[in-house]
C-alpha cells in the first residue's frame, strides 16, 4: 500500500486528540482516588490512544461507531463533547446520557456514536445493524466497531464476521489487541497471536497493525474504510497495544511485570507522536505545551462543568424504558 | 371481515406493514425461502412479493440475528426477525435482555428500537424440549421489552401489525399449534391495541385469564362448566406487557375468584405474576383460593402419553375452576413440583 | 465457629471441595489469576494451591465455559464454573437451560450433570444494567435446575459444598454486596442442606420471606416494625429451588400474612411465585393481602439518586408490611409498573 | 500424508456400517409415511453414511462422541442397538432413553455416543468438556464431535475452537458440510465454501475431504485421531457431502435443483463403495446381497420390536428430571 504523506494539519489534529483523551482520562484517575466522586468502575484508554485518534480521524461523519467499556478514546476523537461526558462519567443530570449511563454505556448518537455495549463482545452483533441498515438505505457511510482481544473469543463477534461477509456489508472491525482481557494475558484467553489470521475464514481482509504509531492505524483505517466504503464488504484491522493503567482504576496490576510496562512506557503513543512532530519540524516545543496545555484546561473546565451538575432528580429513574411507557 | 387462518392472517400483516413501510425489513433462519411451502406459514411467498433486499434469509446465527435488529432499528429501520423456536430464544437473550430492554435507558432516552422478534411457541408436535419451551415469563420479567401472544386470527393480525410500529422492541409469540385455525379477519390496516385484554365470554362466578393455545383450551373448559352451572369470565390476555390490569382486577372484583391458565411451567410462570397482582391487589373480594393451571416442571417430553401429562387439558381447568370455587378437594396436581 | 467473611466461607467451601474430591475443578474468567488481590473473593488463592490443572483461567467464552461444565459433569467431574454477573448468564443460558437442564431427563435417567455455576449478583455497585441484573426467577422457572443463594458466612460456606456434591446441576448466587460480611462459620465439611429454610426470625403477626442481601434489609425492618408492636417472623429462604414450601405454608398459617422481599424486578420476580402458592395453598388461612417488595421495572440504574430508587429499603418493607396488617392506605408504589 | 492399503475386514466393515444405516432409515421413511407412527419430525443421513462409518471406524472404544439432530449414522456406526434405537426414535417405552428423548435427542452413553444436542452448535461446547474430562484424568481417549455446515455459523462453536485451541484438547471437529442448512444453500449461510480454512484461526490442523469416499474419510479421521490422540490438540474434519432426502421427511426438496440432486445421487457413498469392492474382488456380489440382506432384516426386526413395544406409562413424564427430586 503506498502511504502518501499526511498533511501537516491533519498531524496537528491526530497529536490534538490524543492529548486531549489523556488529560481528560488524567482528570478521571485524579477523581478515582476521592472516594464516591465516580459511581462504578473506571476503565481507561490510557495507552491506546492512538488506536482511537488514527481510526477515527480516518472516518466521514456519515460514519457510525460503536464502542465498548473502554470507550473514551473513541468518543472523544468522534467530537463527544467533554463537559457532558464528564457529568455522565460522574453520573450527573447534565452527562450526556442524562445521568442514565454512567461511565460503561456512554453513547453519544449526535456525533455518531450510536451505541456503546460493556458486554464483552456485544459490539459488533449491533454494528451489525447498524451497517445492514447503511447498506439498506444507500445512504452511504460505513459503521466501525471497536473490541478488544478479549472480546475476540466471544461467539458473537464469530457469528457478526460470518454475516457480515454474507452479505458484504460495509463494516470496519478493529481490534484492539492490548495484550490483556482483564487479568488474563493473551495466550490464555487466544489461541493465537494475530486475530487478523482470523479474517481470511469470513472472505475479508485483515491486517494486523502497531497500535502505538497513530500514523501507521490512521494510513490502516483509510485503506480499509475505503475498501468497506466501496461496496466491497467488511474487513479487520487489529492494532497491537498495551493497556498501561491495568484493567480499571481498582486493578493495581499485581500479576503484570514491571519491565513489561517499562518497554510499553517507553513506546507511549503520545510520546513517539510528539517526538516525531518535532523532528519533522511540524510543531515546535511552544505550540507542542500550547496544546497540551489547551487540552488540560478544557478537561480541567468539564470535571468543574460536571461537580457544578446535580445528580439526576430521582424519579427520572423510572422514565426512558419505553418511548410509549406501558399503561398499567 | 374475510376468512382466513391464523398463520394467513399473519401473513398478510407483515405484507401490509411491509407495503406502507420502507423501513420495514424481515429476517430470520428460512424466511425467505423454507423447506415448508406453505400458505399459513407466517413469511410464505414475501420473499417473492417483497425480494432478497427485505426479506433476509440468514445463517443459523440467533446473536447476530437479534444484534441485527437491535442496531438496525437504532438506525430507524423496523426489523421484523424470527427466532425460529423458543428454546432458541437463550442465544438472542443477550441482545433481547441487556441490549434492545436497555440501551434505551442508559441512552437517556437519545436512542429507541422499534424492532419485532417473532418467535414459536407451543407444547404438542412431538419434537421435544430443545424445541419446544414457552418462556414468557423470561421476557414479561424484563424491562424494556414488551411481549404479545395472540389467540385468534383476527388478533394476529391486529397485534403483528403493532408490534411492528411500535416505538419500543416487542416479541410476538406465534403459536405453532393455530397456525391453522380459521377465523374472520378485517381487511386491511386494522390494529389491535397493545395492553388490551378481551372478554371472551363474559360470565359472573370465576375469571379465569389465559392466552394462546391454552385460551382454547379454557374456552373448552368453560362450556362444560357452564352446563355444570359455573358461570366463567374468560379473558384473551393477548398482550402481556403492557398488561392490562384493570381489566383483570375488574373482573375478580366481580366474580371474587381468579384462575389462570397457560401451557408453560407453571412454577415462577407468567401465572404467577397474575395471581400474586390479584392477591394483593384485589385481596378484599377474593371469595376463594386461587388457582393456576400450568404445566408440571418437566421438560416438554416428547411420547403421546407424556406429552398429555405436561399439556394442560379442559379437565384440568374444571377441576381447578371448581376448586376456586370450592366444590372439590383441594388438590395442585403434580404441577406443584418444583 | 470461626470467624470469616462470606467471601471467605465460600473460599474455604471451595478449597475443602477441592482437597477432598480430585474430581472438583474450577474454571471461568479470571478464577486463577484476578485483577483483585483480595481474600474476600471466592476463589483467592486456589490457583497457588491447586494449580493451573484444576484452576482454570478461561478466555471471555461464556457459552463455552457453561458447556465445559455440562460436558465434564456428563463425564463425571464436578465442575464449579463462574459465570462473571448476572446479566451474563443470558450467554450461557442456552447450556444452563436447554442442556444442563434437559439432557438427564431426555437421556432417560442415563446421564447425570453434578455442576455447579456460580454467579455474582446484587445491586448498588453503580456499574450498571449490564453488570447487575438479578435473573432467579429465569432459572428457577426452569426444570432441571437448582438454586441458591446464601445470606450468612455459614451458609455461603455449607450451601457452596452441598450444592458441589449435589447430583444436579446448582446455580449457587454469590450476592456481591455480602463478600465482606463478618460472621461465624463452622470448621471442616459442614453442608447445609439444599431445600431447608432457616427462621431468622420469629414471630405471629406476619410472615416476610426474603434471600441473599435483601435479607439483612429485611431483618432492619423487622427490628423498626418490633418497636412498633408488629412481630414478623423472618425467613431466610437460602434455597430458591428446591422451596421449602412447608416452612412457608406453615409460618404463614400461623401469622395469616405475607410479605415477599426480593432486590430483582417485581413484576414476574421470584416473590410472584410465592405469592402465588400463598394465595393457593394457604389461602384459607390469609387475613390480608399479599405484599411484595421488589425492583420497579427498570434497568438497574446507575446514578446515587436511580440508585436509591430502585433498590428495596427497609421502609419499603416496613411499609409494605403495614399495608399487609392493614395499618396503611394500600399502595404498591412504582414497582406496580409493568 | 501416506495411506497404508485397509485390511480387507475392514473394507467389509465399512461397507456394512453404511448399508446398516441406509436400511434403518429406510424403514423410517416408511413409519412416515403412515400418520401418527413417529412424533415429531425425521430427519435422516441419507447420502451421508459415508462420513459417520469412515470416522467412527477409526476410532477407540474410549473415545466419545457427540452428536446433533442428524444422529442416526453416527449411533448406529458406534454400536448402537437396533431394536431400543428405533424404540426410542418411536418413543417407546423400550427406547434406548425410555422414550423421553424420540428421534432428536437420541443419546447411547453405553456406547459413549455420549450427548446429543438438536440445538444447532451445542454439540461442540459440550464435547469441549467431555474432552476436557479425558485430558484432566489423563485416561487417554479422545472426543469427536459432529455438526453441520449451517452449524458453523454459530457462536458456540467459534469459542469451542478457540478454548480447545488454548488448552491443547484432544478434541476432533468433523463438520459435515452437506451444502445445506434447512433451505438455505451453504453460500447463504457461511461466508467461505471450506469451513476447513478457519482451522488455521484456532492453532489447529483443518483438512476438506471428500465425504462420499468412506475410505478417504477414514484415512483422514485415522490421521486427526492420531494426531489428537497424541496430545497435540484439536483438530478439523470437513466432509464435503449431500443431503439426498432433504431437511426432513417433511422438506419435499420444492428448493432444490433436480440436476443437483441427480449428480449426488449418482455419487451415493454406497453405490460407489459396492462398485469399488467388486472391482477389488474383496467382495463378490453374492457376499454383498448377503450383507444387505443381513441389514435389512435387521432394520426390519428392529420395527417389530418397536411396534410391539408399549409407550412410556404417563407418570413416568415426572422421573428423571433430577438425580435427587426435589422435595416438595
Ligand atoms: C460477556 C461479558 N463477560 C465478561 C465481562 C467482564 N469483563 C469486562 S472487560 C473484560 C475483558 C475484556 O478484554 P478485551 O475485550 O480485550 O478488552 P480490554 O479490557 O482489554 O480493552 C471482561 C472479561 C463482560 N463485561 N462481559
Ligand atoms: C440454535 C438452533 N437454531 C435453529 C435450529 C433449527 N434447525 C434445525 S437443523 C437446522 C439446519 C442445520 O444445518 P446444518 O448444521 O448444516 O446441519 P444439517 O441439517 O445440514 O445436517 C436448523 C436451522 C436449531 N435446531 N437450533
Ligand atoms: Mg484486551
Ligand atoms: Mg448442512
Amino acid at each position: 500500500m503506498t502511504k502518501n504523506p499526511i498533511a501537516p494539519d491533519v498531524r496537528i489534529h491526530l497529536y490534538t486528540q490524543m492529548i486531549r483523551v489523556r488529560k481528560f482520562e488524567e482528570q478521571i484517575v485524579a477523581l478515582s482516588k476521592e472516594s464516591g466522586r465516580l459511581p462504578g468502575m473506571q476503565i481507561l484508554a490510557n495507552g491506546q490512544e492512538a488506536v482511537a485518534a488514527g481510526i477515527v480521524s480516518a472516518l466521514e461523519p456519515a460514519d457510525v461507531i460503536v464502542t465498548n467499556h473502554r470507550s473514551h478514546g473513541h468518543l472523544l476523537t468522534r467530537g463527544a463533547d467533554m463537559n457532558s461526558l464528564m457529568a455522565e462519567i460522574m453520573a450527573k443530570e447534565t452527562g450526556v446520557n442524562k445521568g442514565k449511563a454512567g461511565t460503561l454505556h456512554l453513547s453519544v448518537p449526535e456525533v455518531n456514536a450510536l451505541m456503546t455495549s460493556t458486554v464483552v463482545g456485544a459490539g459488533p452483533p449491533l454494528a451489525l445493524g447498524a451497517a445492514f441498515a447503511q447498506q439498506y438505505r444507500c445512504a452511504g457511510g460505513i459503521t466501525v466497531v471497536f473490541f478488544g482481544d478479549g472480546a475476540a473469543a466471544e461467539g458473537s463477534v464469530h457469528e457478526t464476521m460470518n454475516l457480515a461477509g454474507i452479505w458484504k456489508l460495509p463494516l470496519l472491525f478493529v481490534c484492539e489487541n492490548n495484550c490483556w482481557a482483564g487479568a488474563q494475558r493473551h495466550e490464555v484467553h487466544c489461541a493465537t497471536r494475530h486475530i487478523s489470521g482470523r479474517a481470511a475464514g469470513y472472505d475479508m481482509p485483515g491486517k494486523s497493525v502497531d497500535g502505538n504509531d497513530v500514523e501507521v492505524v490512521y494510513h490502516q483505517a483509510a485503506e480499509m474504510a475505503a475498501y468497506c466504503r466501496s461496496g466491497k464488504g467488511p474487513a479487520l484491522i487489529e492494532a497491537h497495544t498495551y493497556r498501561m493503567r491495568g484493567h480499571g482504576e481498582q486493578d493495581h496490576q499485581h500479576y503484570v511485570d514491571p519491565a513489561e510496562l517499562e518497554i510499553w512506557a517507553a513506546r507511549c503513543p503520545i510520546r513517539l507522536y510528539r517526538q516525531k512532530l518535532l523532528s519533522d519540524g511540524v510543531l515546535d516545543t511552544d505550540r507542542l505545551q500550547a496544546i497540551d496545555q489547551e487540552a488540560e484546561v478544557r478537561a480541567a473546565a468539564a470535571v468543574a462543568f460536571a461537580d457544578a451538575s446535580p445528580y439526576p432528580a430521582p424519579e427520572t429513574a423510572l422514565t426512558d424504558v419505553y418511548v410509549q411507557p406501558p399503561l398499567s | 371481515m374475510i376468512q382466513k387462518t391464523f398463520g394467513q392472517a399473519l401473513n398478510e400483516a407483515l405484507t401490509i406493514a411491509m407495503e406502507i413501510d420502507e423501513a420495514v425489513f424481515i429476517a430470520g433462519e428460512g424466511v425467505g425461502v423454507s423447506i415448508h411451502k406453505d400458505p399459513n406459514m407466517t413469511t410464505f411467498g414475501l420473499l417473492d412479493k417483497f425480494g432478497p433486499g427485505r426479506v433476509k434469509d440468514t445463517p443459523v446465527s440467533e446473536a447476530a440475528i437479534a444484534g441485527l435488529a437491535v442496531g438496525a432499528s437504532c438506525m430507524g429501520l423496523r426489523p421484523v426477525v424470527e427466532i425460529m423456536f423458543f428454546p432458541f430464544m437463550t442465544l438472542a437473550s443477550d441482545m433481547l435482555i441487556n441490549h434492545a430492554g436497555k440501551l434505551r435507558y442508559m441512552s437517556g432516552g437519545k436512542s429507541s428500537f422499534p424492532l419485532t422478534v417473532r418467535v414459536k411457541a407451543g407444547v404438542g408436535f412431538g419434537a421435544g424440549s430443545q424445541h419446544s419451551h414457552n418462556l414468557e415469563s423470561w421476557i414479561a420479567h424484563c424491562p424494556g421489552l414488551k411481549i404479545v401472544w395472540p389467540a385468534t386470527p383476527e388478533d394476529a393480525k391486529g397485534l403483528m401489525l403493532s408490534a411492528i410500529f411500535d416505538p419500543d422492541p416487542v416479541i410476538v409469540v406465534e403459536d405453532m399449534m393455530l397456525y391453522r385455525m380459521p377465523g374472520s379477519v378485517p381487511a386491511g390496516d386494522v390494529r389491535t391495541p397493545l395492553g388490551k385484554a378481551r372478554v371472551a365470554a363474559s360470565g359472573t362466578d370465576c375469571t379465569v385469564v389465559s392466552y394462546g393455545a391454552a385460551l382454547h383450551t379454557t374456552l373448552k373448559a368453560a362450556a362444560v362448566l357452564n352446563e355444570q352451572g359455573i358461570s366463567c369470565e374468560v379473558i384473551d390476555l393477548r398482550s402481556l406487557v403492557p398488561l392490562d390490569k384493570a381489566c383483570i382486577l375488574d373482573s375478580v372484583r366481580r366474580t371474587g375468584r381468579l384462575v389462570v391458565v397457560h401451557e408453560a411451567v407453571r412454577f415462577c410462570g407468567f401465572g404467577a405474576e397474575l395471581a400474586a397482582m390479584v392477591a394483593d391487589e384485589a385481596f378484599a373480594a377474593l371469595k376463594g383460593p386461587i388457582k393456576r393451571v400450568g404445566a408440571p416442571k418437566i421438560p416438554v417430553p416428547v411420547a403421546p402419553t407424556h406429552e398429555k401429562i405436561f399439556k394442560p387439558a379442559p379437565e384440568d381447568v374444571v377441576r381447578a375452576v371448581r376448586e376456586a370455587m370450592g366444590k372439590e378437594g383441594h388438590s395442585s396436581g403434580p404441577s406443584a413440583t418444583n
